[in-house]
């Protein structure tokens, strides 16, 4: 598609004058996109009469290069989907190959691959809401996020040896147990995200200005969220009561105890804020995690070099910080899949764009986009 | 959950099995409208993934969705054949499919009648062929040597 | 012509080229104490960049400043994948920076297209078969302390630049930007 | 003749103090910036990174000046001069010392109000002449922002007007008593909300919003250009809070020679620094709160403030 916009098109209003609407690209380049979408607004006056999304900017065929690979080689490539939250690509993927091939995961490499994720999903909505302070204006505040999310990294960092592509959740297990003193390291981060996360709720969310700018726009209904696919925060901010870990639950975490955090009125606010109080559930689940730790192997025994499971196919899906992220495997029997298919929830949030922006000014364009957090990793595959 | 299924196996020629926790529905793709307005009745409410898979001689469409009252989760597949794919498009039943029919559109060139804006979605508009077809042919992707 | 490029010939034609050196020496340190960043930050790699520029590794140190606009900037950070898609619009964003300008290939995907350079259709396999790239730091993602290391680097590369029009280094002149540049409606 | 040399001279001494200020405040609002964002800022040009700005000027004189094809040229071209110039000219009519400021004139406070709001046409011609959706934007946003804002500002200073009896910056600088203070509490938060208004700075960035208008209204502008606007924005920081040193908490007013200088500057730094610690912590406004704040908000403020004064001159 060619980077020209269609210019200005003269329609007649209702007292004969022509009304000139505004075309606004917005993006693929944009501090505001988070990454690389691109949206075409049009503009009458200061109001949004039309928005369109245009992605695929960083499509880079990832679902066609994995019909090439064996099944192990996929796991970095799942890596590079959600780059803000790696480690949920990774565990879907492999809980879609281990149901496809049988594969038993052993208790502990359950328990840290839960670790890993709550730790990723604080670390990716600290990224999400900084991103959404920082498009209101608040660029400090997206300092004082990425301080939180650096800490996180370097937990990563000294369990895997990586900052952000961890290539941690392996078929059958993880690739490393925790290094000595790791879960301490952990422990010890919990201790004080609480106050941490309480001092952004009160600089951020508590501001006059912010409130202004993030309650009552781009407002999403329940019935909305659901018939348009929505899932994670910006579905449980319009009301929805749908966490997997909590209605379709999966690995460990039936045993553990958290809430879900549901919003009441399913605008920008509430959407930004579900993920700012979700970050508490995720070190309350942290912690009774690290106390109930097992001994044993991290990963399964007896694993073959080269995975080759049965003809069929398979899918399987976790609640990632955009919502539940899917992975659809077809196999035929070799070891390299005959189809992968990736279910991204930020593809389907996104999709909501158009309906959220309509009716707002262009200000709060980038409040909605913020709101829904999207990462073009995985919505453009 | 079965009883509620009857239906679409009696009047509209589904064929109903399991796999690990979904249901599994294959259905003649003719029928495909009718079977998802009959599901979305039921109470699935949440149309989840929808994609293709390139079987060689024809196409199977895969629908995931998702029921919260029941709790529990259907797949519909429904196959078409190679020339000239068009299947029915499910937009007015889940908004959701909006999006994802295009990518399916994009991706494998399967058109939807009754799409309100069929374009391609990820590559550009002027993009040669369909690149998740088995075979798609482009002189400009170099095929990764076999190590294993 | 330009006002540098009147100020350098004017200063060439000095003896020995004397003041020039100098006014040289004075230029090309302004210009590597303040390469301003264009953060052209595609995909993964454009994490690490944000991390290079916020609290722990921090960016202003060495000067660096990312600006969102191109026209304030002096040295464009490739960061992730480029697509066919987006070449149109990297290309179009690298012409609208103002001379003298830098690119700094960050991460494999933008040096040869690592992880994707197989079985992919749609991308590009190096930022350098359209674009004039000056420091390439290998990595998926580079740590931050590399793409700092990259601008020390540049400096270097800074140093053999000239404001008089003969002595410039050919990288300068190597891409002559298009005639229909300029006038953008976005 | 002698006229024109003064203003020679005084124009000139301004254009070098604004440069100076700029070249300060850009290496401050870094340094300021860093501190709340938890970094060190610029570290390497220089001692304490304060050469980093010299290095940017230099850089940026030196920088290719594009002009867009489609521009407008010649307005294109004149529009930063536009917006510097009205800036470095009010410096002229701030109250240095007491009873001196370098261009005295009788209505110098009409002056300092009114000659800034010249770089109105400057925003707008420079968001006009680009020929980009976005520069359009900021440029009207921008205008008719600084255009609200104009209104609680000058009512702000009308008080302090109407306690001195006077127009002239001299004279009412140099009739200010400490109780000042106290009284217009409000004025001078109106004044001060105006000012960082005034001069397009966050939380009221709207015309520049970097992360929706990329640059706003200069986003087409490069190099020496870009600078000038720069300039005029540090310049009118200067401005801005000078004055209100110098007017609503009388400078070094009463203190002798020297440290009554380092007293006034000291006053104008603290507000300076103030603004930037606003801008480095809030987020931004959107446009209709920015103009109902304007209208419904500061305006009646200044209002009360000018009644307030009222009632307290008889017993002056």
């Amino acid at each position: 598609m060619s980077l020209e916009v269609e210019s200005r098109t003269p329609v007649l209003g209702e007292d004969g004058l022509p009304i000139e609407e505004l075309v606004v690209n917005v993006g693929p380049s944009h501090p505001s996109t988070h990454g690389v979408g691109r949206f075409i607004v049009h503009l009458d006056g200061d109001v949004i009469v039309r928005c369109d999304p245009v992605i695929g900017y960083l499509h880079r065929g990832i679902e066609k290069m994995a019909e090439n690979r064996t099944y192990l080689q996929i796991v970095p490539l799942t890596d590079r989907l959600d780059y803000v939250g790696s480690m949920y690509a990774n565990w879907a993927y492999c809980r879609t190959v281990e149901r496809l091939a049988g594969i038993r995961v052993p208790e502990r490499a359950e328990y840290l691959r839960v670790i890993v994720c709550e730790l990723q999903r604080i670390a990716s909505h600290m990224m999400g809401i900084g991103a959404a302070a920082a498009d209101t204006g608040a660029f400090s505040m997206f300092l004082y996020t990425f301080d939180v999310r650096e800490r996180i990294i370097e937990l990563f960092e000294s369990l895997c040896g990586s900052r952000l592509t961890y290539n941690y959740v392996r078929p059958g297990g993880v690739s490393f147990d925790a290094p000595e003193g790791w879960f301490e390291g952990v422990s010890a981060f919990t201790e004080n995200v609480d106050a941490q996360l309480a001092e952004l709720d009160s600089l951020f969310f508590g501001n006059v200005i912010t409130r202004g700018r993030l309650k009552g726009v781009a407002v999403l209904s329940a019935e909305d969220a659901v018939a348009w696919g929505a899932s994670g925060p910006v579905a449980r901010g319009s009301g929805v009561n749908w966490d997997l870990r909590k209605h379709d639950p999966y690995s460990i975490y039936p045993r553990m105890e958290f809430d879900v955090v549901v919003g009441d009125n399913g605008d920008a606010y509430d959407r930004d804020r579900c993920r700012l109080f979700e970050c508490y559930e995720s070190a309350k689940i942290i912690d009774q995690c690290i106390a109930q730790m097992p001994g044993g192997s991290f990963k399964a025994e007896g694993l073959p070099r080269l995975i080759a499971p049965p003809a069929g196919d398979a899918y399987d899906h976790i609640e990632s910080a955009r919502g539940s992220l899917g992975v659809y495997l077809v196999s035929d029997g070799s070891p390299r899949p005959y189809r992968m298919k990736v279910r991204s929830p930020a593809f389907c949030n996104l999709a909501l764009t158009s309906r959220l922006a309509v009716g707002h000014t262009l200000p709060d364009l980038v409040v909605v986009l913020g709101s829904l957090d999207p990462v073009f990793g995985e919505i453009d595959r | 959950m079965a009883h509620h299924l009857s239906r679409l196996s009696t009047d509209l020629g589904a064929r109903i099995s399991e796999r690990f926790d979904a249901v599994v529905i294959e259905i003649p793709a003719e029928n495909l409208l009718r079977a998802a307005y009959e599901l979305r009745e039921i109470g699935f409410d949440r149309l989840g993934m929808v994609t293709a898979v390139d079987l060689g001689e024809d196409f199977e469409m895969v629908y995931r969705v998702t029921s919260r009252s029941l709790s529990s989760n259907a797949f519909v597949k429904c196959r078409i054949g190679r020339v000239d794919p068009t299947v029915s498009s499910l937009c007015e039943v889940w908004p959701a499919a909006n999006w994802q029919e295009r990518e399916v559109w994009d991706l494998f060139g399967i058109d939807f009648a009754g799409h309100p804006d069929m374009r391609r979605i990820l590559l550009p508009e002027e993009w040669p062929g369909w690149p998740l077809r088995k075979d798609y042919d482009d002189p400009n992707v170099i095929r990764r040597p076999d190590y294993i | 012509m330009a006002l540098v490029d009147r100020i350098g010939a004017a200063l060439g034609r000095t003896p020995g080229g004397l003041i020039l050196t100098s006014v040289d020496a004075l230029v090309d340190w302004s210009r590597g104490q303040s390469l301003w960043a264009f953060p052209m930050g595609t995909a993964c790699c454009a994490m690490e960049l944000i991390a290079a520029s916020f609290s722990k590794f921090d960016f202003d140190r060495l000067g660096t400043f990312p600006r969102p606009d191109p026209r304030h900037t002096d040295v464009m950070i490739l960061a992730g994948t480029i697509t066919e898609k987006m070449k149109p619009a990297v290309r179009r964003l690298y012409d609208q920076m103002p001379d003298p300008k830098w690119v700094v290939a960050m991460g494999n995907c933008t040096v040869s297209g690592g992880i994707f350079y197989y079985d992919t259709y749609s991308v590009v396999r190096g930022a350098d078969t359209f674009l004039p790239v000056d420091v390439y730091i290998a990595g998926c993602p580079p740590r931050p302390e590399s793409l700092q290391d990259a601008i020390v680097q540049l400096r270097e590369l800074v140093k053999e630049e000239s404001i008089a029009p003969g002595r410039r280094s050919e990288r300068q002149v190597a891409l002559p930007r298009p005639p229909a540049e300029g006038g953008d409606p976005e | 003749m002698s006229g024109f040399f003064w203003g020679l001279v005084v124009g000139l001494a301004a254009g070098i103090v604004i440069a100076v200020a700029a070249l300060i405040g850009v290496w401050a609002e870094r340094k300021v910036s860093a501190r709340i964002q938890m970094r060190f800022g610029p570290q390497e040009a220089g001692p304490f990174g304060l050469l980093q700005t010299l290095a940017d000027t230099v850089k940026l004189i030196l920088k290719e000046d594009i002009t867009p094809t489609q521009a407008d040229v010649p307005v294109f071209r004149l529009a930063p001069l536009l917006v510097f110039v009205p800036v470095a000219a009010s410096l002229a009519v701030v109250p240095y010392a007491a009873g001196w400021a370098p261009f005295n004139i009788a209505s110098s406070v009409v002056f300092f109000l009114a000659v800034p709001a010249i770089s109105v046409i400057g925003v707008l011609l420079a968001g006009w002449s680009s020929r980009n959706s976005y520069a359009s934007i900021g440029g009207i946003r921008g205008a008719a922002q600084m255009i609200s804002y104009e209104l609680p500002r000058t009512l702000s200073v009308l008080a302090l007007c109407l306690l001195a009896g006077s127009i002239s910056t001299v004279a009412v600088h140099d009739s200010w008593r400490f109780w000042w203070i106290p009284l217009n509490a409000i004025g001078f938060l109106v004044y001060f909300i105006a000012s960082i208004a005034e001069l397009n700075r966050g939380p009221f960035d709207l015309s520049e919003a970097e992360s929706e208008l990329v640059a706003g209204y200069f986003a087409d502008y490069s190099g020496i250009r870009w600078a000038i606007f720069m300039m005029a924005e540090y310049g009118g920081i200067v401005a801005a809070s000078l004055f209100g040193a110098a007017l609503f908490f009388g400078g070094g007013l009463g203190l002798p020679g020297l440290l009554g200088g380092i007293v006034f500057m000291a006053i104008a730094a603290v507000l300076a620094i103030t603004m930037l610690w606003v801008k480095w912590t809030f987020p931004r406004m959107r446009p209709d709160q920015l103009m109902s704040l304007a209208w419904k908000v500061l305006t009646p403020m200044a209002l009360v403030q000018l009644v307030l004064v009222g009632l307290v001159i008889p017993w002056r």
